[in-house]
């Protein structure tokens, strides 16, 4: 394994950190809010006594998206965010890190076989907390989920940007924003993914976000686009 | 008349007028065994008596109609004999629910906003886990099965790091005396391998203490040992790895049971913690069986061979199996032990029953239940008994 | 006159003429056990038999002075009455070093060149090993400590493989009927997971027959193991890629115990293989110790416990202890291997003790002769004994 | 890891393949001699029912020198090669490697704590000799090694020019290919690489070299240049 020559934060994004590789090569990483322990078999480092763990642009679609050059990264230190789709957590434990220990995760997922390792995850980073519920009932969970800074939806189901603002118009704060991981070809396989994205847009456009930002996560993620967007009440 | 809102949430029932200030509430009850039921009822639709005191409130005020967010708070409404409108974006509400963290401060149910996000982990932490026990599948005998791995393991640790120290001390036989943790041992065989390549600085570097590096570091260079081939010495690495590997496992393992154990039985975990409570489960055989058994065989389950001889010999019965392990036995007076054992197995026998029929969490009362008792057998017994 | 050269190699000693061709010849011995000593004692510039039959050869066809290429070589000719001319780029015995394989096959050293260089192969090694046996410290105690670890990881491999098919049968019963080997069962835990993800193909892909293969995907569908997480299914597959990691130290440790024998013990290791001679040093505590046993201890190393017993009740002593591991001792009938057990052992008495005290290798040599007398048994013990 | 996208041979470099990996790096690789054995950790790489080694540029100084650009890789199927300075057979196995089961490696090597290792390879790879010797005394080994097309030395001594040399005089084939790692400052330290080099590469031009090449091997190796040349008797 090539060792680590220098690690700097990302000139563009918070909370994201550059480490530079002997072999020349970068990663992008995120500082570990729990030392010592990896999420997903990520890579550590540790760079004048800070640990950082690589954020994996294959694994995690928002690392696909700040690698292919999204014009903002919006979340910030402390922020709550609902997470729809959260799965086992890959990417909820990078945010976490940038969110540290003042910052909270509201992670929903359908399925209990996955469900399952995100909760001994959110047992050891005390900024996740797992909801175990159906992301197209936010009704059900509306009880334990406060006013949030911001949406991430990573959720292959059809007409998601319409459970997205179903999920905004209860839990997300005016000018919040959102990160929305469009799976183009399992919403509608018979169209080309441009349509599919033009017509998922303009749902959110006509429920209230104002779109910033759209990027395909190829070759990362040959299926998805990244769309970052923001809540007007 | 004005417009008047309805609005449940983890903290309890509200019933707020149209600038969100409070005109009516009852609360839910803040503890995590009683308030996962409340959750789980509300998450059902049904009606609480939170609920129900709240919008009685708000009829003998005078109001016929309420703004609710969901069509399911409405239904609540109308069973109540109200009038409900759902507004989904109602603004009154969702600016309530930015504040739910200052409001519990203020209703007094939390010291401090971080309070309240530290219960409010636990809380969704224990609902996921209630929901997930429903899913589980024989995870009991998974519990039982990583136990009984981590013992396996233990075994093995100890005759591959008798290996290793033979086979090192062939090259730096001084080092076995020096350094009797196991860990200890390969980890310094891993990392430095050859005994010219250890150092008071390297050593220093993995966390030994000055003392000890400063002795293995002289050691190293006074040694009678055989000087040997890198060749060979990768050899030994390669050993020394594997249980550096196993020893990792070990603790992969740990943090597992924990888990599980919290999932699949949370009141016994909450008594004795997940290593011994899967101790306990692997001893029964499952968790159902772990729930039939009356107190008094808890209390002896690891002690069957010192059982069957009391039985055979006529002589006196274990006091303790495996939760001898629980500290407050082994660290007391012996003859506060047997009472403390008693009072425990109790305990669990109850905690294992709750976790394999209902599920229910009540570990914070069995646990405050068992301190009492061990405090009071502490005072009453605090002298040995006098020799007969 | 014209020039006349002189030079050596692993060929023998030669004479040249300007044009490179041969006036005299006196071969080396070509067999690797002798030409080790051959080569040794050219490194050490010792007047070989070879180089004094050239060189006289030189002078009784009047030659005064030889080109050599060494100085080395010069004194050589100078110590048996010859004028030697030093010329390190002498181009004759450059172009002669060039034709080297040709000449061997020539000369009929060898059939062709390719096994020519592979008996170079042969001879390098051997050469190398034999002087890094000089370096050697205690190498012997290093395989014996890897043999026994070798050891012990079979009796480990044992007990997790028995824990994993436990606990994997949780979720997939019917695997353990269908495969008994430890190692494959650990390979389709490992890699596949997931009875779900149990295909025909993917069998097929990690090396099954089609007949196994089309059971295990139909068993894994119609299994009657509980259903588990994802999450639970990753720490049983970490047991079995731990379980992997010691098949794979262990393929390592037999690399490793191979090299050192055959450095340490190449005629033992000759006769019985790296192994089984490396058991063999790991009964008798040392390669000293083994060097001074006499063969009929040997021959039954490692039936202690059948030997006392003997001797105490008087009974018969066992025929082989470990040796019987040797194919030709278990192979055998019955009344055959007693005898062809005392003839091994002699063969290891003297391999040992060549090993010991010269290092020299005759592995070729004892082998061919065990072999006679294996031949030979076989031949006149064809049937067994008469019953008395 | 990254996975493997494709696998070519060389444009430039005889004998060497470039690795295409998923997250867009290049790495350098030999086809493995021996499929399934490893050398010194490297990653194996199946590519087309091939196995291939990589070359790690930071552990060979060949795989280095190659990596900056030098002008030919003269190394070809069936040669025979003495290698001065063979430690543990890491650069020599890529060489192994190259040459196939028709070539030869001399590999002298006077450490017999390092040689061990070597003996254990050459016992597997069976193109590779080995000897236990002093590079400095040719004479003593000229016995058992023929006539060469290659030399490779990477002898961290002084007068490594002088050394290589002798064993030229004694060993090379006319025309044959020298390729030398001098280590700049293990010879003098008070003088600036550039100074070192130009003496030793005097040397070698006095005993019969013409030089091809030379390419530092910085950042791989930061005290090391690789010289190329071809000697005429």
């Amino acid at each position: 394994m090539s060792e680590v020559v220098a690690i700097k934060p990302h000139e563009k994004y918070y909370g994201v950190y550059v480490v530079e590789l002997e072999d020349g090569s970068m990663r992008l990483a995120t500082k570990n809010l729990v030392p010592g322990h990896r999420v997903y078999g990520e890579r550590l480092f540790r760079y004048e006594n800070v640990e950082y763990r690589e954020w994996n642009m294959y694994r995690s679609k928002l690392a696909g998206a700040l690698a292919n050059g999204l014009s903002e990264q919006p979340i910030r230190e402390s922020d709550s965010i609902l997470y729809l789709g959260v799965a086992t957590g890959t990417t909820a434990s990078h945010i976490s890190d940038i969110i540290g220990l003042k910052g909270r995760i509201y992670g929903v997922e359908f399925a209990p076989r996955v469900m399952r390792e995100f909760v001994a995850l959110a047992d050891v980073r005390k900024n996740l907390y797992p909801i175990l519920a159906d992301a197209r009932k936010p009704q059900l969970y509306r009880h334990v989920v406060e006013l949030v800074d911001g949406v991430y939806a990573d959720i292959a189901q059809p007409e998601q940007a319409s459970v997205v603002a179903d999920n905004a118009d209860y839990f997300l704060k005016h000018n919040g924003y959102l990160l929305l991981a469009i799976k183009a070809r399992s919403i509608d396989v018979t169209k080309e993914p441009s349509e599919v994205y033009r017509r998922e847009i303009e749902t959110l456009k006509n429920r209230g976000f104002e779109i910033v930002d759209v990027v395909h996560l190829e070759p990362y993620d040959k299926d998805h686009a990244m769309v970052y967007a923001r809540f007007k009440r | 008349m004005a417009a008047v809102y309805f609005t449940q949430n983890v903290l309890g029932a509200f019933l707020l007028d149209e600038e969100g200030k409070r005109l009516a509430e009852s609360l839910a009850p803040f503890k995590t065994n009683e308030i996962i039921d409340y959750l789980i009822d509300l998450e059902e639709g049904k009606v609480t008596q939170q609920a129900r005191e709240v919008l009685e409130k708000a009829k003998s005020m005078g109001f016929n109609e309420v703004v609710v967010e969901t069509i399911e708070d409405g239904k609540i409404a109308s069973s109540l004999g109200l009038t409900p409108r759902v507004d989904v974006r109602a603004s009154v509400i969702s600016r309530f629910r930015e504040r739910l963290q200052d409001l519990a401060v203020e209703l007094g149910l939390c010291s401090s906003k971080d309070e309240f996000y530290t219960k409010l982990h636990e809380i969704s932490l224990e609902l996921s886990r209630r929901k997930l026990r429903k899913e589980a599948q024989k995870r009991d005998l998974l519990a039982i099965q990583a136990i009984r791995a981590i013992d396996d393991i233990d075994k093995t640790i100890n005759l591959y790091v008798s290996r290793l120290r033979e086979w090192y001390s062939i090259h730096f036989p001084e080092l076995d005396e020096l350094v009797k943790d196991h860990h200890d041992y390969a980890r310094i065989v891993y990392e430095l391998g050859d005994r010219e390549n250890i150092s008071y600085e390297k050593l220093k570097r993995l966390g030994f203490s000055e003392e000890l590096s400063t002795k293995i570091s002289e050691a190293s260079r006074k040694s009678i040992g055989a000087d040997l081939s890198d060749f060979d010495i990768e050899y030994i690495k390669t050993l020394a790895g594997i249980i550096l590997d196993l020893y990792e496992l070990r603790e992969t393992l740990e943090g597992y049971i924990d888990a599980v154990m919290k999932e699949v039985s949370p009141n016994v975990t909450a008594i004795v913690g997940s290593k011994l409570g899967a101790r306990l489960l692997s001893l029964a055989g499952s968790l159902e069986n772990l729930a039939k058994l009356p107190a008094s065989t808890i209390q002896v389950l690891g002690a069957e061979k010192a059982l069957f001889r009391a039985l055979r010999t006529g002589g006196k019965p274990p006091k303790h199996g495996v939760i001898f392990q629980y500290p407050a036995i082994h660290k007391s007076p012996r003859w506060q032990r047997g009472k403390i054992a008693r009072a425990l197995a109790a305990k669990l026998a109850i905690a294992a029953k709750i976790d394999f029929y209902t599920g229910r969490f009540v570990g914070d009362k069995l646990v405050k239940e068992l301190q009492e008792r061990i405090e009071e057998v502490k005072k009453l017994y605090a002298k040995p008994p006098a020799k007969k």
